[in-house]
């Protein structure tokens, strides 16, 4: 496809109603929005890293630096914040929104001005739940699960951040919605469901899960403050409340949320290994329609949480033979996406290295999740280390590598400037080497019955400790030198061409970065 | 674009039709209401829950012009309503052998 | 196409609406969980306490409700036909039915308040653990129904200035016909709420 | 079969170490094949990619062998559940009582004790229950856990093989003190054990007061070793200066009579400096507080009261 030339100004010099900052704050442009997403979104990221390096701290010396309340409220601050304001929302509202419409060849998504508010939903809800940390009464100490009947019990400013939740729930339905219509209705000619982008595909997935997950965390999330403001006792024994139906409403959300996080990272391993492996992905249709199975099966495996919650016996049983299904489709993803390097000529860009990594990392992370999908297995492991290895596996190796994968395949597009492959390389060598030091200790450390949320343990798990908390530093290291290449490159890289990488999808056919509203003419596919 | 030009021409529902579901929507109450007081017999809970079902599928479909649109969106109500149902079943597999 | 061309897209817009709307039935989905279980827990409690609501009052309120999604059906038609005056007059009417239910509802919850029967409240704390469910549920279910009956009265209105102002019109009635849709799904959550809380005795 | 400490934490074990190795050799599959395609196909040698018909036969291999494979997982997680989920009728049943921040163990002969000790070779099954939030008993030799849910009756059940001593977390997460919630569970030969279940408790305790503060679940929260808890040891504090924070304004008395009954009956008037006001009204009769605050009295006094709360518990 020939190139477009830039008869537009580009989108950084939008001369629309409002001026200088209002320009950005205000603007419908869905690429603006899109990058707003993403600063704020690395600013929460980077709390959330730093009350991690706190936590990794205090488990070498408990009771030195900060006491077991404070602990308490870092680990569940940590996990709401990680959860909520930077994994659920992270890729579809930053690179969604800004290459899902380019990718289908339309101006903007489908609601603009729903765009731009929910770009002030998030931040509201997320305002509320900064505040929660600083009003009276402290931050929330429950842990990102807000279990009932503590979370009603507990004096922590629970109501704010439950509230500010919500709030956020609400952005990501929003969202959810905007982006399914988008695909439904704006797709330029010859953009099918054929050969629609598999990004744009994960996308379209994740929305309807976002769409018919999340209200449902919204009502339970109501039922916490009616529980804690008016006393309203669902969750109370004592008036008859059941508190395992609390978590089954959790997780009937919670469970979904967390192919919410990864469908999207899978969309962008998709489009990194064809280009790098300069050919077509091996099996389109099958990794659409694994897409698919994943999130739909996904929504009814939550009870793989709760085995040891004491659901009756049948229950157990159904979820976890569900959630063996699930991993049938991702099984086909991974195996596809492996099946791309065949006969291929492979490019070794940073992308690339971090897309490869996902490869084998989610794989540890997701093989560990049928380890303790099994009935027996999780008696032993539900609640310990090995949990949260499973789940920083996934959701850093998989979401967060994948991000980065992201990061740097469409830091030219978005920014119109190349960064430099050799420090992004020796970042990912150091940040891929820590990572494992840090969580896999924890495999060992939860096999051998460390229980999570604990502030201080029997000394016998003290060396793992240091070594996960010495990896820790590691990562931190590997992911300053990322930060700083990228950071430098934004201001002093070269400019970056149209298409750098040999992509093949329409974001590449147009100038770096894209022209106000994208397209100088509705593009025309052939395939 | 060409594949929605059926739905351009949209329907427009004449008062006459609507004032005859609004009549049979108040029959409806009205026998709902009878069947729960004269108590025919155990199962007339879920009768009323079947003439609850009837009188939405009337507004749905009339009020709400379902019965006009394409299939695909009927077919995404019913997903959302299949899900929702597999959640309570999945629930009660809990709830009722516990 | 294009931002502006894609605000103008009707079929768009109603298909947003639409998958609001599926939204807002797993939101209630999960209220009718609750529900679902606590009855089947406590199916004698449940029982005794639907006796206590005003069959009377919750029946003139579904009438009511269901009239108005009539009102409201017919205020779009008009629309779509250019008779504005006739679709602002049902407009209106939509608006006082919609405020007459949330009347009814409040002077039936001002009847159980008076006679101490409120969440948290001593004499509700001490009666049976079924109960105490039936009326919180209660208390939550109509609550949050009310809320959308207010939402959905306040965006009537706006209705009505914009119908006013023609920035309803024959051509371009998405706005209208998506309060449509909202009012109608709000009145078949009502639809399933009156069996449940008044007709299971 | 693997043997363990007990007769269930085997058969996890073994249900583990299975699924395990069926994943580690998924994982080897899995990165060998990706590692040898980007050495065999990496652009130096192999300068152009060749594009691969889609195979449906294929792509049908790859999507049924991995559900034979899950479903083949699900079943070695499954095989014996039933057996580990379901004690046998002759089990000796024990009741657990959890609560924020301790155990209690109730044995059928009316024994409470916070140390839970089981005969080897006899079925044992647990009765678990919680006064508060959601706990989860855990004995990780054993492999085993489950909940304590208030309103709830939850169960284990396992039969001891080797005597020892294990320990017992709490890992549901249930507040300030939860990772101090732990608890000793002694397997010991069933002679022993009958020895132990027939004597009468005052051999242990010693004094009244401690088994009350045991048996209300003091002890979950303080110590009387001078080790700090969730709340203020007992060491060295009766008679002893304390600062205390009553309403809003901060205080120094002395711990007398008064002061540690007021500190019970009503545990948010006066808080302890440093300490957060989260101690719970539990429910003591004025008999039973006599009690306790004369035990107080014997643990020694201590005016250091800084260095005496400043100290961490640690194992
Ligand atoms: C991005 C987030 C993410 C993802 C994708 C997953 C994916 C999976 N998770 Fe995970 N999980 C979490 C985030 C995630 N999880 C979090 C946050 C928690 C803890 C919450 C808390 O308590 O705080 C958790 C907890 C959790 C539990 C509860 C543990 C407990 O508390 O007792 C379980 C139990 O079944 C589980 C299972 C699984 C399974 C089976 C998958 C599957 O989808 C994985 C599928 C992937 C593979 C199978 C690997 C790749 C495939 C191959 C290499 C091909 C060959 C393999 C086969 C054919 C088998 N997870
Ligand atoms: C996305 C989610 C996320 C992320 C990123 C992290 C990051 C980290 N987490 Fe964790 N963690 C959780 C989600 C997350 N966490 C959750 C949900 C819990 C459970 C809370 C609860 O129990 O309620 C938890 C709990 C938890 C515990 C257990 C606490 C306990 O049970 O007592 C520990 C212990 O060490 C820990 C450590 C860390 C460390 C050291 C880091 C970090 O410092 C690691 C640093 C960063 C990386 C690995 C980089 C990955 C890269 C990206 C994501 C892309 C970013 C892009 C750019 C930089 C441009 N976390
Ligand atoms: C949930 C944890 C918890 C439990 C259970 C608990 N306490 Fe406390 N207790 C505390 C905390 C925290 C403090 C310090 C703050 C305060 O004074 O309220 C405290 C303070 C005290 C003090 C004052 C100590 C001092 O150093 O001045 C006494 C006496 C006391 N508790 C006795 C008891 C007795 C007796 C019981 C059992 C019937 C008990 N506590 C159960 C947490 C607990
Ligand atoms: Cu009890 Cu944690
Ligand atoms: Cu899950």
């Amino acid at each position: 496809m020939e190139e477009i030339t830039a008869q537009y100004e580009s989108f950084y010099h939008e001369k629309g109603r409002y001026k200088g900052i209002l320009s950005w704050l205000m603007s419908t442009d869905h690429k603006r929005i899109g990058i707003q997403y993403l600063c704020a979104l690395l600013a929460f990221f980077s709390i959330g890293v730093l009350l991690g390096l706190l936590m990794r701290l205090n488990l070498i010396m408990p009771g030195k630096i900060i006491g077991q309340e404070t602990y308490n409220r870092v680990f569940s601050v940590h996990g709401i914040v990680m959860i909520f304001l930077f994994i659920i929302p992270g890729i579809p509202v930053a690179f969604g929104n800004f290459f899902l419409p380019i990718m289908i060849g339309a101006r903007d998504v489908a609601f603009p001005r729903l765009n731009r508010f929910t770009w002030w939903t998030y931040l509201a809800g997320a305002t509320l739940v900064v505040i929660s940390l600083f009003a009276a009464g402290g931050a929330p100490d429950t842990g990102w699960t807000f279990y009932a009947p503590y979370s009603i019990r507990a004096k922590a400013n629970i109501t704010l951040a439950v509230a500010g939740v919500f709030v956020l729930g609400f952005s990501s339905i929003l969202t959810g919605i905007n982006f399914v219509t988008t695909i439904h209705r704006l797709r330029a000619p010859g953009v099918t469901w054929q050969n629609l982008p598999l990004f744009v595909w994960t996308l379209y997935a994740t929305g309807w899960v976002q769409l018919l997950a999340t209200p449902v965390l919204a009502i339970t999330l109501i039922f916490i403050i009616l529980g804690r403001v008016f006393g309203v006792g669902f969750f109370d024994p004592a008036k008859g409340g059941d508190p395992i139906l609390y978590e089954h409403l959790f997780w009937t959300y919670s469970h979904p949320a967390v192919y919410i996080m990864i469908l999207p990272a899978m969309g962008i391993i998709s489009e990194v290994i064809p280009v790098f492996a300069r050919k077509k992905i091996f099996g389109y249709r099958a990794v659409v329609y694994s897409a698919l199975g994943i999130a739909s099966v996904g929504y009814f495996v939550w009870g793989h949480h709760m085995f040891t919650s004491g659901m009756s016996d049948t229950a157990r049983i159904i979820f976890s033979f569900i959630t063996f299904l699930v991993a049938v489709p991702t099984g086909v993803k991974i195996f596809n996406w492996v099946g791309t390097l065949y006969k291929a000529s492979i490019v070794g860009n940073a992308p690339m290295y971090f897309a490869l990594t996902f490869i084998f990392l989610f794989s540890i992370g997701g093989l560990t999740g049928l380890i303790i999908g099994s009935l027996e297995p999780n008696l032993h492991l539900h609640g310990t280390y090995f949990i949260v290895a499973h789940f920083h596996y996934v959701m850093f190796g998989g979401v967060g590598f994948a991000i980065l994968a992201g990061l740097h395949y469409w830091f030219p597009k978005m920014s119109g400037r190349m960064y430099e492959e050799r420090p992004a390389k020796i970042g990912w060598f150091i940040l891929f080497v820590g990572f494992n030091v840090l969580y896999f200790s924890m495999f060992i450390l939860g096999y051998e019955g460390m229980p999570r949320r604990y502030f201080d343990y029997p000394p016998r798990y003290f060396t793992l400790h240091l070594v996960s908390t010495i990896g820790s530093w590691i990562l931190a290291m590997g992911l300053a030198i990322i930060a700083g290449n990228l950071l430098s490159a934004l201001f002093r890289g070269p400019k970056a061409p149209a298409d750098p990488w040999g992509g093949r999808t329409l974001e590449w056919t147009i100038p770096s970065p894209p022209p106000a509203e994208n397209f100088a003419e509705t593009p025309v596919v052939r395939d | 674009m060409v594949r929605d030009a059926v739905e351009r021409e949209d329907h427009i529902g004449s008062y006459g039709t609507y004032i005859l579901i609004w009549a049979a929507l108040m029959v409806l109450l009205a026998v709902t209401i009878i069947v729960a007081k004269v108590e025919v017999s155990k199962y007339s809970v879920l009768l009323n829950l079947f003439i609850a079902t009837v009188k939405a599928g009337l507004v749905l479909f009339f009020f709400m012009h379902l019965k006009y649109e394409r299939g695909f969106l009927k077919g995404l109500l019913l997903m959302v309503l299949l899900i929702l149902a597999s959640v309570i079943g999945l629930t009660f597999s809990d709830v009722w052998y516990r | 196409m294009g931002a502006a061309e894609g605000q103008r897209d009707r079929i768009g817009a109603k298909y947003g609406m639409w998958f609001f709307l599926f939204t807002e039935i797993l939101f209630f989905g999960g209220m009718f969980i609750l529900y679902a279980v606590y009855r089947s827990k406590y199916p004698a409690e449940f029982h005794a306490s639907a006796g206590e609501e005003n069959l009377l009052l919750g029946s003139i309120n579904t009438a009511v409700l269901l009239t108005s999604s009539l009102f409201m059906a017919v205020a779009i038609s008009a629309v779509k036909k250019g008779s504005y005056r006739l679709s602002v007059v049902f407009q209106a009417a939509t608006i006082l039915m919609g405020l007459a239910f949330l009347a009814i509802k409040a002077v039936e919850w001002y009847e159980k308040v008076a006679r101490g029967i409120y969440p948290n409240s001593p004499v509700l704390d001490k009666m049976k653990m079924g109960e105490i469910l039936f009326f919180g549920l209660y208390y939550v279910m109509t609550g949050i129904h009310g809320v959308h009956v207010f939402i959905g009265v306040c965006v009537i209105s706006f209705m009505v200035y914009f119908t006013l102002t023609g920035n309803v019109t024959q051509e371009n009635y998405s706005k209208i016909e998506n309060t449509g849709l909202y009012w109608h799904f709000v009145d078949i959550v009502w639809i399933y709420l009156f069996p449940l809380f008044y007709l299971i005795t | 079969m693997i043997l363990g400490p007990s007769n269930v934490g085997g058969k996890i074990e073994t249900s583990f170490l299975i699924i395990t190795a069926a994943c580690v050799v998924l994982l080897i599959a899995v990165t060998a094949t990706m590692l040898a395609f980007i050495w065999r196909y990496r652009r130096a040698r192999s300068p152009v990619a060749e594009d691969v018909e889609e195979k449906l036969g294929l792509e049908i291999v790859l999507t049924v062998l991995p559900t034979v494979l899950v479903l083949g997982m699900f079943y070695f997680g499954w095989v014996d559940f039933d057996y580990i989920r379901n004690p046998p009728k002759d089990a000796m049943p024990i009741d657990v009582i959890a609560r924020q921040w301790s155990w209690s163990f109730k044995y059928q002969n009316g024994r409470q004790t916070d140390t839970l000790r089981v005969p080897v070779g006899e079925p044992v099954k647990l009765i678990m229950t919680s006064e508060d939030v959601t706990h989860s008993f855990f004995i990780p030799a054993y492999r085993i856990k489950e909940d304590c849910v208030p309103g709830l009756k939850t169960h284990l059940w396992f039969n001891a093989d080797q005597t020892g001593t294990f320990d017992i977390f709490c890992t549901e997460y249930c507040g300030l003190g939860h990772s101090h919630m732990r608890a000793k569970l002694i397997a010991m030969p069933a002679a022993d054990f009958q020895k132990w279940y027939g004597t009468k408790e005052e051999a242990e305790g010693g004094s009244k007061g401690l088994e009350l503060l045991q048996a209300k679940g003091c002890l979950g929260c303080h110590t009387t070793d001078g080790a700090r808890k969730v709340g203020p040891t007992f060491r060295g504090l009766y008679g002893g200066k304390v600062t205390v924070t009553t309403n809003a304004k901060e205080r120094t008395i002395t711990a007398d009579e008064a002061y540690l009954e007021r500190s019970v009956r009503d545990p948010g008037a006066d808080v302890v400096k440093g300490f957060p006001n989260i101690m719970p009204k539990l429910p003591v009769s004025d008999e039973e507080l006599r009690e306790i605050v004369g035990y107080l009295e014997t643990l020694g006094q201590d005016d250091d009261h800084a260095r005496r709360n400043g100290h961490a518990a640690h194992d």
